[in-house]
């Protein structure tokens, strides 16, 4: 038998393999250099990025929790000014697409971000964060309402032709409905889940541990709740969808296929182990073989199992 | 920068509660250099708890034994497992990360102040400066709550540096806090630097002490780490210049350059 | 110093102390008997009981996830005649309150529950369960819409004297809005939470791994999730809270305490491993003990430190 | 029922991924009876992986020496976890748990009918009975893929068992699957009661050629269990009565009293 292929379309881009960084795990790639370039990932995300600088929260920004962790990072970026002097340069060489996470706390911060950013031939596509916990402003606002998340995505999707993912916030009663207006809004593909809102107390301090109280809930923990709302959204709109949630593992990546996810991102699970992504590409390939199966086939198989 | 299995040499227990853990690691030992740490994956291969690497400093680089040293205090789940880890056991590790010590070329004595478990990266400069450079004198401030949180002693001895010891209840060496002790020896002394490592409210001390006498020096910080390469901004101190990251900018930072609130 | 006490009042009742079993997970206390008495919690809480009895979902039903499990019980339960022929008589010589965890499909069947029920001396108090999410009709859905909830809580209210707790569902965008008409309907105090709503894929099959497709996740994968939401919660009602979600030691239940609760229950923990309940009861008084506190300075104490 | 930490008194690989753990636990011995199972805590004590323990049913039951053993299979996170525990290692378990078999007093002679893992149980009951009822004749049908999933054949021998072995692939034994070498067999001999224990396929097979005959029987589930003591609901099968616990109203059942799909 041949070598399987993982070559994929999504939302009007080929990617090499199914296997993305989650936005802000990633930085712009620079960082993880030493472990493997970013051509291992089939695209690269992109930290979101605004259209001025932000500095982030104070710390501590980070904190385990069973088999998870916390985060409060408070989208620390450079700009979209920043990203284009220093990100885009360095992401030139390396043959795969670059997806950038868009954030801002007015619909016309999104917009900016996209127009300033849209003629960049280094730029393959948007991925709109309308779901990030951790700004006072923005951020997840725009993402827990219907028709906010769908004003947001019909503006951006006016300021550029690229491919437009939108990220959904996993902090609402019913993420379809978000899904379907994103949907028409005119949304490419949607990326889900972003973090979970939690927290965790130092007893002996008698306080919050985050110093913004209030962090995002990432890793292996929130898994079998991305897989719920992507089997979800998957039986209710026609976009591809891109899975995300504690993935560790090919198992967890193909899990998420088959719930219907036609590509994944991994987030936490490089932290645990930096060689967590090139071990899902390797593990999904195998699955692969084994199975004597096609990428294509997983996608959505749990679906047509039960019906 | 290296990721690999290495093996644990050797195991020990220093003190109840202190464990100095070997593993042996070539690459990473040739690359190392004093101040810079590694993380280290506490659980079994597969183990999810815990989820994220551990941060601890590198205390000794063998370069001809192609290994590293580590000393550890167990306080929690992560030190806990790594706790448990026997000689001919695999452990998942990657670095060297960080930045280092850098003391200056013109610096004739150097003060070192370490509070508990900051008092390994500490050894691993004083073990390099003695080869590197010989003329330099390197003299020891190390604070512990109680005898028994003074570790290998031997060693420094054997690396011919003075310690001053100091415990809060006064079982072992000068009685009370080490900034103290610090501060009445610098009365008759004079160093030209000084690096500390330490629990936060002793970094502060000794920083103010340096500022008052116009002692220039480095800190090296702690902070909650997540990937501990950079990317995800987790580990942020607040620096004169906004955030920076402790486990690419730092752990060391000049004394006069960070916020420690 | 005297040993701590650990009685605490809640919603009218006295508690030994302030550990309760989460419903669902201790039965109706027999199964439990070999390891400890009913009386080593504050108050006992039962599995949820219905009207009518229910069959329960079909086969798989629990299955484990990272620091978690997912469980699609369906509420199988003999049913509230039963209750009173076979559960009242079992607890009746244990000197704790008993709570009955109240479940239906439409309004009329909580309060016929609650109206059969609350003539027992032997009854404390009920616990309404607006928040299963293993149940096709009513369950989760009265506990995701502010006015539902508002409803059936002021119908069973109008239907008993004694406490009424209601249980709030964590798979909401804003859980304080339906705490807040909780409230308002006059419940006496509040649980939360109830499951996040998860799945997992046997990838070998090629199917979901549970019979019923989703079910709710537990255990302290989700305690940041619980943790966050008793925080809300205490900030916007004067109710107190017994918080519930991954309690495995004293520490985590002290946590809930700081957050604001008044007391905690313990499910998925108990499984773990059977003592947890005993551990946790020692473990909260000797942080007492060693921290020269009482309970009552514990409770919301995070709050304060922030403020 | 005892919770205890029990102390792995030894620790064998009987072939590839299959393993004995005989644990020193004197109370859950005195009470436990044959078909009875225990829940054993994988991780160490304080981990969270695996959350919840695992079913593993009693192979030997050694009331003098006040030990209890298990025979395993590696399959996944918990069982791998297992696989590590040494001798003196301590490991959180409760028990005994479930009903147990119940043979008939009239019965003059019983088939057993094993496949892979479902084999210790059935080692435990004729143990007993070789003691109890040793008129009672008994034999083993046991079925594996290949000849190293068939274990403790010399335990068998040395109980005095006939045991008819079968592999899927006649490395050992008659080739094929064991309910065939069963039906082979009924028509030369009779038994009067029937136990199983193996996958669910295997167990269909058994009660579909026992039913024909009108043998009557016991059959052992297996299920996803979390309380494991009856309190959850979790771990139901279908019965004609309704939905039952496997941890408490089985593991064992009569042949024809669950539906097994
Ligand atoms: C650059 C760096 C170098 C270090 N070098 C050493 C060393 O050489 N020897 C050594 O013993 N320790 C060292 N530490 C501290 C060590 O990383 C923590 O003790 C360890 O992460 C605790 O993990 P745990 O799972 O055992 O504890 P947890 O269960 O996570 O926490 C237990 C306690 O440890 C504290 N803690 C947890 N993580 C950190 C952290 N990253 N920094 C400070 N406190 C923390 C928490 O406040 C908590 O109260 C270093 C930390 C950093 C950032
Ligand atoms: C009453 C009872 C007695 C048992 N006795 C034995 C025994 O004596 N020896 C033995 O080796 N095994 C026995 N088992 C099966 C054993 O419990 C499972 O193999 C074990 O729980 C798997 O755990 P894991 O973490 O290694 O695997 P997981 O990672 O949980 O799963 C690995 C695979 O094992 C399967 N599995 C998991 N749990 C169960 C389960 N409870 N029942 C059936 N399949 C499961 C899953 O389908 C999965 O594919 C028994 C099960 C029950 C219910
Ligand atoms: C440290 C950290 C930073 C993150 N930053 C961003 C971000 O900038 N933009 C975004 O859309 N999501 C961000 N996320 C969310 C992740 O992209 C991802 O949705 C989430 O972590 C769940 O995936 P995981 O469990 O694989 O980590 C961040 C997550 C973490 C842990
Ligand atoms: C097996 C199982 C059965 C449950 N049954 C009920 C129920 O009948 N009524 C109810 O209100 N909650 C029920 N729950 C939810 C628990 O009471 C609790 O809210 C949840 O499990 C979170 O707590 P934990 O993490 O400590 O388990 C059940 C949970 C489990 C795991
Ligand atoms: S730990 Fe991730 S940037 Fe420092
Ligand atoms: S495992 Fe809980 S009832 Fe059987």
């Amino acid at each position: 038998m041949n070598e399987p292929s993982l070559e994929i379309r999504l939302a009007g881009l080929t990617l090499r393999n199914p296997v993305l960084p989650a936005s802000g795990t990633y930085g712009y790639g620079r960082e993880y250099l030493p472990f493997f370039a970013p051509d291992t990932f089939g695209a690269v995300v992109t930290k979101g990025v605004s259209l001025e600088p932000w500095p982030g929260n104070p710390p501590p920004r980070v904190y385990e929790t069973p088999a998870g962790m916390l985060n409060a990072i408070g989208l620390q970026n450079p700009g979209v000014e920043a990203f284009i002097r220093e990100a885009i340069p360095f992401l030139r060489p390396f043959q795969t697409p670059v997806i950038v996470n868009v954030v801002g706390k007015t619909i016309p911060d999104y917009v900016g971000v996209v127009e300033r950013l849209t003629d960049y031939s280094e730029i393959s596509g948007f991925e709109l964060n309308i779901s990030c916990p951790n700004v006072k402003e923005g951020g997840m606002a725009f993402g827990t309402d219907p028709e906010t998340a769908y004003r947001v995505t019909r503006e951006v999707r006016r300021a550029t032709r690229k491919p437009l993912i939108v990220k959904l916030s996993p902090n609402v009663t019913d993420v379809t409905l978000i899904a379907q207006r994103v949907e028409e809004a005119g949304a490419d593909c949607l990326s889900l889940i972003n973090t979970l809102l939690g927290m965790a107390i130092d007893i002996r301090k008698g306080r919050p541990v985050l110093a913004n109280v209030v962090g995002g809930l990432s890793g292996p923990a929130i898994k079998p709740v991305a897989l719920r709302m992507v089997w979800q959204v998957y039986r209710k709109v026609s976009l591809p969808l891109i899975g995300i949630g504690g993935i560790a593992t090919a198992a967890d990546a193909i899990e998420f296929m088959m719930a219907g996810a036609s590509a994944v991102a991994i987030g936490t699970g490089t932290f645990h182990d930096p060689m967590t992504p090139a071990r899902v590409v390797a593990g999904i390939k195998e699955f692969l073989a084994e199975q004597r199966t096609d990428l294509k086939s997983l996608i959505g198989l749990a679906h047509r199992a039960i019906r | 920068m290296i990721q690999q299995e290495a093996l644990v040499q050797e195991m020990k227990i220093l003190a109840p509660g202190y464990y100095r853990l070997d593993l042996l690691a070539p690459g990473l030992a040739a690359e190392a250099r004093p101040g810079q740490f590694i993380q280290v994956r506490a659980g079994d291969d597969g183990s999810l708890d815990p989820l994220l690497a551990r941060p601890i400093s590198l205390y000794r680089i063998d370069r001809n034994g192609g290994s590293v040293s580590m000393i550890f205090k167990a306080v929690g789940r992560g030190t806990a497992q790594l706790a448990a880890k026997q000689r001919g056991m695999l452990m998942k590790i990657w670095g060297p990360l960080g930045n280092g010590f850098a003391i200056p070329d013109a610096a004739q004595s150097l003060a070192l102040v370490a509070g508990g478990v900051g008092m390994p990266p500490l050894f691993c400069l004083a073990e390099e400066l003695r080869r590197a450079r010989p003329g330099l004198r390197v003299e020891l401030f190390y604070g512990g709550r109680t005898q028994r949180d003074l570790l290998v002693l031997e060693q420094w001895e054997a690396a011919d540096i003075r310690v001053h010891s100091v415990t809060e209840d006064g079982s072992y060496g000068r009685k009370g806090l080490v900034t103290a002790v610090l501060e009445a020896q610098l009365r008759q002394k004079d160093y030209d630097f000084m690096v500390a490592c330490g629990p936060t409210p002793m970094l502060k001390a000794v920083r103010q002490v340096a500022l008052e006498r116009g002692i220039a020096g480095q800190l090296s910080l702690e902070s909650y780490m997540a990937c501990g390469v950079g990317a995800c901004l987790g580990c942020v101190c607040k620096h004169k210049a906004g955030y920076r990251r402790v486990c690419v900018d730092g752990p060391v930072f000049a004394m006069d350059e960070v916020d420690l609130e």
